[in-house]
């Protein structure tokens, strides 16, 4: 009953019932940390591409996010499971919108940097918003006159739209291509 | 507003020969349709480029003048009809007239190696375009594939605490619980316990929900849908137990007549439809 | 890509990733709704037989419980499950937890009845920690003096305990068969 015994053919399971039932993505270590003694990482990994492998075709896939790996539903199946959607997701003001793209693309910026961008004020309830949403966070201070926080986004903010870093935003070319718009590039 | 040497290169809009490219000052605008108007905008910024826009004017060669007197109209309009206008639209515009100004008035060479001042049109429309391209990455984001919009991420139940605020219960909690309590019980009185059919209570307690909804249920109705005879006992023995406990009524309005059950205690509803 | 041209080969897919993906259990009907035509209930059925076989032996296993059709954890993967549980989170007092039992087993039943059971008074509180929880509800009045408020078990809590009818609850004279277990029957 306990399989104990035989976990080498069952780790995969194991992982795989881990990995369906956690509500956050799971990391390595994370995973790791469900064997007793400790799988090694690269175990978890082969047990991982494995598992991709299986779900290929399903309705639903095993991904890396920003936090690490989870199963979300395939976009082939996004039409059948809307019907079942009773109400849908919240829609944010193009105001918060705008001011977590600000966020995303040009981070860390302070509420200032985003205000100059956005030429206008930027009330505390839209940030409020964002930090509630998990999607931001206060990285630090820029060292002027008034120690202003400044903000990035966090990885819940990527595991939502699904990606595993930054550079997996989409790039914005638009119609600037090839010129210089003066604004720092991502590191 | 628009002066005739000082008109844009592009005029959109020509009534009767004469080219417009502005809201004419006289012209009446209804405080909520300028209300609407504006709204659309997130800022003077956004009303910028969409004048710009509008007037396919070459962002990298602004005519400041033009530009920033077609925004006071809008301005101009919203103190007219004593909108409530946000303060950024005044420092917009006091930001405009500061480059409008500079870039009339050519800055004296009385400093030889001075940095060169930079061209406030240039200043105007890198701002324009940061603004621009930001506005476009909002898109961006909005259209980008989002959790629980394009995909949902599994959450198979599992009998861990369901979150961290809310402690999960499993049945062997309950059954200790109840357990202990006997025993505890048990030291102090000397009842006996009287096993019951626990469908009974749950079909007890499902007659009830529906009494609180609709006003009587006749016996038809609650019997016809069931299949079975232990159906039918179950639902007939739940009935006795709750006119047992007076929760409930049974009426029978004439003779040979349907039985209804209803909620005891309420006297109207039954006779006006009998 | 749509996939509408092979939907019979590709429903069972669907309804594995809806089961996946849903924070409730799914009704037959609500699965039957997930196709447009609607599948006939048999179909849906048949498949619900099939997905369950598949997923026999795996750590998840499709179950039924009162409102429907869910995807849980199966026991014997809780052991490797729980270490990953960081703390083991806050447990119901005594008291919410004897309140519960009595309202499970005896229900209909007033708060008179509850204090008359465990011999001591019921604060607010603890009913009312039980009906945010949604596992109670008020399902009628007693038509007595003062017409107290009668309580029942809600669906969600026969779901939250994995079960299909209160029938499922473990039968009470087990330990103490053919004893009294002293707790006293309503009369």
């Amino acid at each position: 009953m306990n399989g104990e015994e035989n976990v080498v053919g069952r780790y995969v399971l194991v992982l795989e019932a881990a990995l369906l039932c956690s509500s956050q993505p799971l990391s390595i270590s994370q995973l790791r940390r469900l064997f007793d003694p400790e799988l090694p990482a690269p175990r978890i990994h082969q047990a991982l591409r494995d598992l991709q492998a299986q779900w290929k075709e399903r309705g639903v896939s095993l991904v890396q996010v920003a936090s690490g790996w989870r199963f979300q539903s395939a976009p082939w199946v996004q039409a059948w499971l809307e019907r079942l959607e009773r109400e849908p997701g919240p829609r944010y003001s193009r105001a918060v919108m705008e001011t977590l793209a600000i966020i995303a693309w040009r981070q860390p910026v302070t509420r200032g940097d985003i205000e100059e961008i956005r030429g206008v004020t930027v009330s505390s309830p839209i940030l409020k918003t964002l930090e509630e949403r998990g999607w931001i966070e206060a990285v630090g201070q820029r060292e002027t006159p008034g120690r202003p926080t400044l903000f990035g986004t966090t990885r819940s903010f990527l595991d939502h739209l699904g990606l595993r870093t930054l550079c997996d935003l989409p790039a914005l070319d638009g119609h600037t291509e090839g010129k210089e718009d003066g604004i720092p590039a991502l590191t | 507003m628009i002066q005739e040497g000082g008109a844009i290169e592009h005029p959109e809009a020509r009534v009767n020969g004469a080219s417009f490219s502005a809201w004419p000052k006289d012209l009446y605008i209804p405080p909520e349709a300028l209300e609407v108007f504006l709204d659309q905008f997130e800022g003077p910024l956004d009303l910028l480029l969409y004048l710009i826009r509008k007037h396919q004017i070459d962002i990298l060669d602004i005519p400041l003048a033009d530009l920033t007197e077609q925004y006071m109209v809008y301005v101009q309009a919203m103190r007219h009809h004593q909108l409530h206008l946000a303060a950024d639209y005044l420092v917009m515009a006091a930001w405009l007239i500061e480059l409008k100004v500079r870039f009339l008035i050519p800055v004296p060479e009385t400093v030889g190696d001075q940095e060169e001042e930079e061209d406030p049109r240039w200043v105007l429309a890198q701002r324009l375009l940061a603004y621009e391209k930001m506005k476009a990455a909002a898109l961006r984001l909005q259209d980008h594939p989002q959790q629980g919009r394009e995909f949902l991420v599994a959450r198979v139940v599992h009998d861990g605490p369901a979150s961290p605020f809310a402690p999960g219960v499993g049945l062997a909690d309950l059954h200790c619980a109840w357990q202990q309590m006997g025993r505890r019980l048990q030291r102090s009185r000397h009842h006996r316990i009287i096993r019951e059919g626990l469908s009974v209570r749950e079909t007890m307690t499902r007659i009830l929900k529906v009494l609180k909804q609709q006003t009587h249920l006749t016996f038809q109705e609650l019997f016809l849908k069931e299949r079975g005879r232990s159906h039918l006992v179950v639902h007939f023995v739940a009935v006795l137990e709750l006119v047992r406990e007076s929760l409930i009524e049974v009426i029978q309005i004439e003779a040979l007549g349907p039985l209804h059950l209803r909620r005891a205690g309420q006297n109207e509803g039954l006779e006006g439809r009998a």
